[in-house]
């Protein structure tokens, strides 16, 4: 079930209109100079995503990658449902703090971003800037089958169905919805994929940049953003 | 007989002032004034006046030797000449204003003439 | 303008009888001289004397006090000049004026011609005789004038030249005012009246230069209300 | 007190001595959280473990220089801080830099770190981040006021500016500490203490859902890890100068860990027991209970 | 020499003569009406220059070859003289002023001109009381003809009004001569023997005389046919009727009240002073500029007639003090009369129209400034011996009145100036008439000869040959040349003066002479940046520059005041420069006078009316305990703290400082402020602590200085403004300044004076800093900047570093003045104020941050992207002051350790040891190398830590931040900066509200509502203004007889 397809993609020819605030306008400096403005040049870094090598030192590598196994951060950032089950991890039931995983409040502090459920159109968008916002290495686990496969709401005309087309996942979560429990058991296999090594999503989203964006951008019709949020 | 003069000319002064302050025609005022100007004057020969001298001039009547103890003070005599034509002068005056002024807006009430003022 | 007897009335009556209680007060606190103070004592001993004149009035006027004099003739000729600039700015054109008025009549064309020789011949003599009995330059000169008033009278559109007049009154103020400076010049001190010989006292040409200072006032007067009497009389209105 | 170059060696002992201290400190203090509430809490290492991954981190933005340097005044202030005040009293390795500067020279290096931090957080054009900072400026301003007027009321007590002699004065029996010989200024210190160590309830300038945690919004990899050796230098550091002018001050290192973790427990306590106070009942809080006590200090001294 | 006779003899031949002309020669009647007057002019100025010079002696002129009182003498003394001077020259000047207008009306109106002219002197001449009247009724019937050489038609109304109170004045004054004569036997006025006030005969007969010529000076409030004669009267004969008139009928009050015996001085002082504040207080509420002349000049005669109240105890200095007032006076109310002539409009706003000719604004500016009695003018001279006679004397309350009034003056007349600098031009320049304009001139080089002719004749020394105020001066004459030369010669002065002085001043005084002088040729250097000529500029810098200089070199309490009204001066005209600074203006030199007029007063009772009075006597006066010195205390205490602008003064500052030019804000605020600290200084040297009541003074003002720190700071954070805010700012430090100095310790001492070096450094730094920005941005308002970090980079850093070391953080030099703080209140005994200095110091910081963030940090404005740098001449100063902030942090022993040492042998004691590089105090030490390099250590590794980790980090752009997870869209709405501290109004922010502005505004809204209400006695009826006359009379004459019974 790939979210590409003629019935999913409607009207793909017709240019979306930017948004007011968007579109380029002009404006008069102090000094009388005419000023053109293009907000989506102007105003955001263009540079696209760096593959970053690793540590040159093996030793180094896998230390710094104890070290990020267990002190995941995750962003505090529901999409779905399945936040709800996000809750409770910190509780005194489930207590996710002792394996080093806490909540944070901006993406540049996180390096997990946990897409909790349903992702609808409109929410990738904001998944994908939250997600490009966040220092690499960073993790994307999926959690319930719609980031899998669309789950129930697998013929939506509005949510993906397939999370990995637009972001590098390493990780899913099935159940609808999974229990904290099954989410700390992803955590800790989260956590042994990061200390293999294996957990190299930004370098693999980065390396595959233009895939990635064509297929985000075949979902989202209004594109008002710049290819890489920084 | 010197203090009836002298009450005269107050009265006379306070009579044209009185006339002068309540009558609105500008033609009035300047008759109060005049008549005050006039009750002035009559004080002041009033007061140059000794009761039984002669005037001073010195002819036959009054001796040259005798003038000091015979004539009355020739002073305000003299003063008065001055004081009448200058308010002779000044009374012209203003008749000539009131003559422009009348002129000018073809009325005689002081109270119209009150563009100036604050 | 009512005659109402308002509260303005009554404040001015108010006002003015406070005023009134101050000049009560003079009133009553007037005792007249039984002598002469010192300035009028120095006048009756010294008038004949000094400047040879009878009248004492007049020797103080023209002499004592000539300064104020002069002031006087100035605040007529001032006010001569100032009717004229008052009323010389709603002048009506010439001859365009007093026409209107119904012809004065015989008995008074007739009677001006008779009396105005001897007006002019009174007005003189009191004017030069100033020094010796009552009367004086101003006096004549208001005699002079009003022979002129008459002759106004008589003739509403009548014209006198202003030019004449204008020069009488110049020529004489300016004589007036040379014989000042030149008592400066040649005796005590300014409008000194000893420029000229004393003269016999009592006699006509005695006291100086009084009779002929009252000449010109004379002169000067009679001139200053004629300007004025002309000014009114040729206004548009008259 | 004059310089010698192996004060250098001996100031570099402090800082790390108390970056570890602070470092495993924090994280008990955390741990002691967590078990009040029923959890078992975060390993007593966890903080070394985030600063590694922290300066491990591979992509790093920057907003300019002034965003650059925040994190670098912040903590040039919490170390300074450290080393301007005599850490251990009587010792001659600890008495790091005191020489430069008295008493006051501590209280407003205070700011350094504060104005440095703002002016980075300020650069990251982040509306957050301002407006944290204008919280949390305005907060200080009315919580520091009681510190102010308790320490003039103790150099007041004391004739003198300087802390080891501060220190010096209260030593000889527990009794000579100033929070016995003067619990009027003690009292009003420490709501200064509760008021700005930016736990409840005096936080909500960096309240982390509301402003994602305020200031330090953009802040992120050794940006962020140079700020978290400062969250746990600077309390301590602040704490050290509690401790010496109130406390009695500390011999040995023992007595460090014990009066600081014991002094920096009081907002610890004070706070797991209170909800939040938004910035001006927190200004009002300090003029209504702070400011008095404070000038009740320097009026009976 | 000619007699003076000659010139009445003059007067009269040459009327007579027009007489004598045809209606046509209106050329020769001007030719003989101009020879007239010139030969009298001749006359009066050679015997003037005669008496003064002493090669001739006052005599009488007989008259009629007979010695007075028998025949009317005319006396010419040296007042005489002058005054006839004043008269025939402002007669000459009228006359060819008014010439087309005279030609309009005919020859006779020459005559009447000329006429009047020798009326006017024979008035002055004459020592006969009849003779008197005669001159009197000759004036009133020239000027009921001169009044009709207007075009305005209302004119002739006020004429017949004039007349008709003048038929009053005749009958009252005839009454009184006759009597007069009748009790004293004689006209002379010198034969009037000296009167005890009595109601009955001679006495009542001198009363009637008096007031009589009393209600000639139009007194307030019987005078409204005077105003009318003003407002509509051509102004070439307003100026003759004011200049002349006035001054030759005062001159004849004068000789009769010089009669009448002391008795009587009291119903001059008394009528005077109702007159001068009754008008004044009128004149707040006028429009009309001929109007609004007119009651000045019924103002400023009353005072006049004020100063004939004191005769008694004026002594020889009388002639001195009315003369300065009067003919100062007669000269500028001249020439702004004749000024009004070359105006269109008459609303005072129309005289914006000014602005066309620099001359004749410059001759305004001169002209207010010799009605107020600034200096250099004579009147200032005058007014400066007139206080002291009062105080001598004990007459407080008068002195107190005549000083309020000037207040007022000073209110309406500078604001109307402000209207003519500011307001919009409501006409098209009409083109000035040359002869006018000429005429203006003569005038205003007049009043300037006045001055120095006064200031010839004055004991103190002639300001005008100060070496500051002349230099100062020339810059009028430099004015065609471009304004970079004009400010290489300016900076060169002020080195060169401080160069020349400074080794002759004591650390103290070099100190604020580095601060006010070098300081102030480092800010000129910003000055680079204007192009063209900038007129008025330089001679407004360098009047204050020359006053601060002369300040400083001040040995006596006149010299002080005069160096402080100059500098008064010359900062109004600056500040007045700014765009939008026209009411901050007039609050200022409002603020600044009543403040001058306090000193003033405070000199003026010091030395109890003995000059000169050596600044070192307070010393004298405060150890001889005497009752008056804590008043004198108080009252230079007032005179100063409204210039340091402490809370209660403090609301001229914020306007004033915020809306002056980028270069002269930090003049304003970096220097000036610094004059009233210095002021203060030299009074608490001297005086010490003084107790009042039972309250230490100085107490008092450490609570003025903490609540000004506390309150300004306060204030500052909530202003959107950032000149503003630094205004508020500086109106803070000021506080904490004061609060130093007052607590009347060595090291207390010490701190204001690092107030005194770092404030100006860092306010001017910040000033200039936030000028550049205004100048590339346009904007004072700092929500709508933002992000300029990158665009202004050495801007940024010169506020950082300015913030830095103003907030009092370490390493930079604002630290020092906080050590010091504390250590000076520990050796003090005073407690509760430092609580709203501990307060107000983390305010400071609040607003610090506010204005250097929301300008530079942040997010940068669509229109602000192209923006560049500040100009170079305004960085340079900043970068000096960086450098100098940096080094004064380092090495501050370098400058204080000697006034360290100087305080201390004030205070005999040794506060502060200085070993090596450590600076020991008895409680505490500091070492500011030390500091420094263990910060710059410690900054440096942890530096170098993070390029480490972070050598690689993206440079990002201004919207890539998180925000949410959505983007912004418009710098404007992600700029967090307007109401910033809004967490703080909502605690605090009933101390924002402004009670303070209440109360001033309170007090001149019900100034102006008095003088609104009060105004309509005026109602324009003749007959009322008789009555009123009438009213007046009577009501002297019963409270006068209430007083006697």
């Amino acid at each position: 079930m790939k979210d590409i397809d003629k019935s999913f993609r409607k009207d793909t020819e017709t240019e979306f209109p930017l948004r007011e605030e968007l579109r380029p306008r002009s404006v008069t400096a102090p000094d009388g100079q005419v000023i053109e403005i293009d907000p989506l040049q102007d105003y955001f870094c263009q540079e696209p995503p760096k593959v970053h090598k690793q540590s040159y030192f093996k030793i180094v590598e896998d230390f710094y990658n104890w070290a990020r196994a267990h002190s995941l951060w995750i962003l505090g950032f529901g999409t779905g449902c399945g936040a709800i089950e996000m809750r409770p991890l910190m509780t005194p039931r489930f207590d996710a703090y002792r394996y080093g995983i806490q909540w944070r409040p901006t993406p540049r502090q996180a390096n997990l971003l946990v897409i909790s459920g349903y992702l609808s159109v409109k929410t990738l968008k904001r998944a994908i800037r939250a997600y490009e916002q966040m220092p690499s290495p960073k993790y994307v686990v999926g959690l319930g089958s719609c980031t899998i496969n669309g789950g129930m709401y697998w013929d939506s005309y509005n949510t993906i169905k397939r999370l990995d087309d637009y972001l590098p996942v390493d990780l899913y979560i099935a159940g609808c919805m999974p229990r904290p429990e099954a989410l700390l058991a992803g955590f800790m296999d989260l956590k042994k994929l990061i200390r293999k090594g294996k957990a190299e999503g930004a370098n693999k989203y980065a390396e595959n940049f233009d895939w990635y964006k064509a297929n985000q951008k075949s979902v989202i019709k209004d594109w008002d953003m710049p290819d890489y949020n920084w | 007989m010197h203090l009836v003069a002298m009450a005269a000319g107050f009265a006379l002064i306070l009579l044209g002032l009185y006339g002068a302050l309540t009558h609105r025609n500008i033609l009035r005022m300047i008759v109060g004034f005049t008549l005050a100007n006039t009750g002035v004057h009559v004080v002041l020969v009033s007061v140059g006046y000794m009761p039984g001298r002669a005037a001073p001039i010195l002819d036959g009547a009054v001796p040259v030797g005798e003038a000091a103890a015979r004539i009355i003070d020739p002073v305000p005599q003299a003063l008065v000449l001055t004081a009448i034509v200058i308010g002779l002068g000044i009374t012209a005056l203003m008749l000539a204003y009131a003559y422009r002024l009348f002129r000018a807006r073809g009325s005689l009430d002081i109270a119209d003439y009150t563009e100036l003022k604050w | 303008m009512s005659n109402r007897f308002s509260i303005r009335h009554a404040a001015v009556l108010g006002l003015l009888a406070l005023l009134g209680l101050a000049f009560w007060t003079l009133l009553a606190g007037y005792v007249p001289d039984t002598e002469l103070n010192r300035t009028a004592a120095y006048y009756a001993e010294n008038t004949a004397r000094e400047t040879g004149a009878q009248n004492i009035v007049t020797a103080i006027i023209v002499t004592y006090r000539g300064l104020d004099t002069l002031g006087e003739v100035t605040v007529l000729f001032l006010t001569a000049a100032i009717v004229a600039l008052v009323l010389g700015q709603s002048k009506a054109p010439r001859g365009g004026t007093g026409s209107g008025f119904l012809p004065s009549g015989e008995l008074l064309a007739t009677g001006t011609r008779m009396l105005l020789p001897i007006i002019l011949l009174f007005g003189a003599y009191v004017a030069v005789n100033g020094h010796l009995t009552p009367g004086g330059g101003f006096q004549g000169g208001a005699i002079l004038a009003s022979g002129m008033l008459l002759l106004l009278l008589a003739d509403p559109a009548r014209r006198f030249s202003h030019r004449i007049i204008a020069r009488v009154e110049s020529v004489s103020g300016l004589a007036y005012v040379a014989i000042g400076v030149l008592g400066v010049a040649l005796a005590g001190g300014f409008l000194d009246n000893r420029i000229l010989p004393l003269g016999q006292f009592g006699a006509l040409l005695s006291a100086g230069a009084i009779p002929l200072i009252y000449a010109l006032v004379g002169l000067k007067v009679g001139a200053e209300f004629s300007s004025m009497l002309e000014s009114l009389e040729e206004t548009e209105d008259s | 007190m004059s310089f010698e170059w192996i004060q250098l060696a001996y100031a570099a002992l402090t800082v790390f001595i108390v970056i570890n201290y602070g470092l495993i400190m924090t994280a008990v203090v955390q741990k002691i959280g967590a078990r009040v509430g029923g959890r078992y809490g975060i390993p007593v290492w966890q903080n070394y473990i985030d600063l590694v991954k922290n300066i491990a981190l591979r992509s790093k933005i920057s907003h300019g220089v002034m965003f650059y340097l925040g994190p670098v005044f912040r903590l040039t202030g919490g170390i300074g801080l450290l080393l301007f005040v005599p850490t251990i009293y009587g010792s001659v390795m600890h008495q790091n830099f005191a020489f430069a500067g008295d008493l006051i020279l501590a209280l407003y290096f205070v700011f350094f770190g504060t104005l440095g931090m703002a002016l980075g957080a300020g650069e990251s054009g982040h509306p957050h981040a301002a407006i944290g900072v204008s919280r949390g400026l305005a907060q200080v301003t009315a919580a520091e006021l009681p510190l102010a007027l308790a320490v003039f009321a103790i150099s007041l007590q004391y004739q003198t500016l300087s802390i080891t002699e501060i220190v010096a004065a209260q030593q000889g029996g527990i009794f000579n500490w100033t929070l016995f010989t003067n619990p009027i200024a003690t009292l009003a210190a420490m709501f200064a203490l509760v008021g700005t160590m930016m736990r409840a309830p005096f936080d909500v300038v960096v309240a982390p859902q509301e402003i994602p945690i305020g200031p330090p919004t953009e802040y992120h990899s050794a940006y962020l890890a140079l700020m978290q050796t400062n969250r746990v230098l600077f309390p301590v550091a602040k704490t050290v100068i509690y401790m010496n002018l109130f406390f009695g001050g500390a011999s040995n290192w023992a007595e460090f860990a014990v009066k600081v973790f014991a002094i920096y427990m009081v907002s610890v306590l004070v706070g797991v027991v209170h909800p939040r106070f938004r910035v001006e009942q927190s200004i009002r809080f300090f003029l209504k209970w702070g400011l008095p006590v404070g000038i009740l200090a320097i009026l009976v001294v | 020499m000619v007699s003076a006779i000659f010139i009445i003899a003059a007067g009269l031949g040459a009327g007579f003569l027009i007489g004598l002309l045809r209606e046509e020669q209106k050329g020769a009647a001007f030719a003989v009406a101009l020879a007239a007057l010139g030969f009298m002019a001749w006359v009066s100025v050679s015997w003037f220059i005669a008496l003064a010079s002493g090669t001739a002696q006052a005599h009488d002129i007989i008259t009629a070859g007979t010695q007075p009182p028998f025949a009317i003498n005319l006396r010419m003394g040296l007042a005489e003289a002058g005054l006839l001077s004043v008269i025939t020259l402002t007669g000459l000047a009228s006359l060819i002023y008014m010439a087309p207008a005279l030609h309009a009306l005919g020859r006779r109106a020459f005559a009447v001109l000329v006429i009047l002219v020798m009326a006017l002197s024979g008035l002055v001449l004459t020592r006969d009381i009849f003779n008197l009247f005669v001159f009197f009724e000759l004036i009133v019937i020239a000027t009921g003809g001169l009044v009709l050489l207007s075009d305005d038609k209302r004119a002739v109304a006020a004429g017949f009004k004039y007349l008709v109170v003048s038929q009053i004045v005749g009958i009252l004054l005839l009454i009184g001569i006759i009597f007069t004569y009748h009790a004293g036997g004689s006209l002379n006025i010198d034969d009037i023997a000296a009167q005890p006030m009595a109601f009955t005969g001679a006495g009542l007969a001198l009363f009637l005389l008096l007031i009589a010529l009393i209600v000639e000076l139009k007194p307030f409030p019987a005078n409204g046919w005077a105003l009318d004669i003003y407002e509509s009267a051509h102004p070439g004969f307003s100026a003759l009727f004011s200049a002349a008139s006035a001054t030759a009928a005062l001159y004849a009050a004068d000789k009769l009240f010089a009669a009448a015996g002391p008795d009587w001085l009291p119903l001059a002082t008394v009528l005077g002073l109702v007159s001068f504040l009754g008008a004044n207080l009128l004149g707040l509420a006028q429009r009309n500029d001929r109007r609004l002349l007119g009651y000045s000049s019924i103002g400023q005669i009353g005072l006049v007639l004020v100063v004939v109240g004191q005769r008694d105890i004026l002594g020889d200095a009388y002639l001195y003090v009315a003369g300065g007032i009067l003919f100062t006076h007669a000269v500028a109310k001249a020439g702004l009369y004749w000024i009004s002539g070359l105006v269109p409009g008459r609303d005072l706003a129309d005289w914006a129209v000014l602005r066309a000719n620099p001359v004749l604004l410059f001759a305004f500016a001169a002209f207010i400034a010799m009605l107020l009695g600034l200096p250099p003018f004579a009147g200032f001279y005058a007014k400066w011996d007139l206080a002291h006679a009062l105080t001598g004397a004990d007459r407080l309350p008068v002195l107190g009145l005549v000083l309020l009034g000037a207040l007022i003056e000073a209110g309406y007349l500078f604001r109307w100036f402000g209207f003519a600098l500011k307001r919009p031009n409501p006409v098209a320049f009409p083109g000035f008439s040359t002869t006018g304009f000429a005429v203006v001139l003569v005038a205003l080089a007049g009043g300037w000869g006045l001055g120095f002719a006064w200031g010839a004749g004055s004991v103190h020394g002639n300001l005008l040959l100060a070496a500051p105020l002349i230099f100062a001066l020339a810059f009028l004459l430099l004015e065609p040349l471009p304004a970079w030369a004009k400010n290489i010669l300016a900076i060169a002065g002020l080195l060169g003066w401080v160069a020349l002085r400074a080794p002759e001043y004591d650390p103290l005084h070099l100190v604020f002479a580095l601060v006010m002088l070098a300081g102030g040729a480092v800010i000129l250097l910003a000055s680079f940046t204007a192009k063209g000529e900038r007129l008025g500029f330089y001679p407004s810098a360098m009047v204050m520059y020359a006053g601060l200089a002369l300040l400083i070199d001040a040995q006596t309490s006149f010299q002080f005041f005069a160096a402080w009204e100059l500098l008064t001066i010359g900062s109004y005209f600056l500040i007045l420069r700014g765009r939008e600074s026209e009411p901050h203006a007039l609050s200022y030199i409002l603020f600044s006078l009543g403040g001058a007029f306090a000193i003033l007063a405070g000199f003026a009772l010091a030395s109890g009316g003995l000059q000169p009075f050596a600044l070192e006597n307070l010393a004298a006066i405060a150890e001889a305990g005497l009752p008056v010195a804590p008043w004198v205390f108080v009252l230079l205490a007032l005179g100063f703290l409204t210039k340091t602008a402490s809370v209660g003064f403090h609301i001229w500052l914020p306007g004033a400082h915020a809306e002056a030019e980028t270069d002269v804000s930090p003049m304003v605020s970096g220097i000036l402020l610094k004059a009233g600290l210095f002021g203060l200084w030299i009074l608490l040297m001297h005086m010490g602590a003084q107790r009042l009541w039972g309250v230490d003074l100085t107490y008092l003002l450490v609570w003025i200085g903490a609540l000004s720190a506390f309150l300004g700071a306060v204030l500052a954070i909530f202003q959107e403004d950032a000149k503003r805010l630094l205004a508020y700012s500086s109106i803070s430090q000021m506080g904490y300044a004061l609060f130093g100095l007052a607590l009347m310790n060595h090291l207390g001492w010490l701190l204001a004076l690092m107030f005194v070096i770092n404030h100006y450094v860092y306010k001017s730094m910040l000033f200039l800093a936030v000028g550049g920005v205004y100048h590339r941005t346009g904007t004072k308002l700092m929500y709508k900047m933002g992000g300029l970090i990158t665009l202004m980079p050495f801007t940024f850093v010169s506020v950082l570093v300015g913030i830095i070391a103003m907030s009092g953080v370490p390493p930079l030099s604002g630290f020092g003045g906080r050590w010091v703080f504390y250590n000076a209140i520990m050796s003090s005994e005073m407690r509760l104020p430092v609580v709203l200095i501990f307060m107000s110091g983390p305010i400071a910081f609040l607003y610090l941050f506010r204005l250097i963030h929301t300008i530079f940090l942040g997010q940068p404005k669509d229109e602000h992207r192209k923006l560049r740098e500040a100009p170079f001449w305004l960085l340079v100063p900043q970068m000096i002051f960086v450098a100098f902030l940096i080094g004064f942090a380092v090495l501050p022993g370098m400058v204080l350790r000697k006034v360290d040492a100087y305080i201390g042998g004030h205070f005999g004691d040794e506060a502060l040891a200085w070993s090596g590089r450590t600076i020991t105090s008895q409680f505490g030490y500091w070492n500011p190398v030390a500091i420094m390099l263990v910060i710059g250590a410690i900054f440096v590794i942890v530096l170098a830590l993070l390029l480490m980790m972070n050598r690689n980090a993206q440079k990002v752009k201004q919207f890539n931040i998180v925000f949410s997870a959505e983007r912004p869209f418009k710098p404007q709405t992600t700029h967090f900066a307007w109401n910033f501290f809004a967490p703080y109004r909502k605690a605090l922010g009933f101390l924002e509200a402004p009670h303070v502005t209440r109360f001033w505004g309170g007090i001149t809204d019900s100034l102006h509502a008095t003088a609104d209400f009060t105004r309509r006695i005026y109602t324009g009826n003749g007959q009322t203004y008789a009555a009123q006359v009438l009213v007046f009379v009577v009501a002297v004459y019963l409270v006068v007889l209430g007083g006697v019974s």
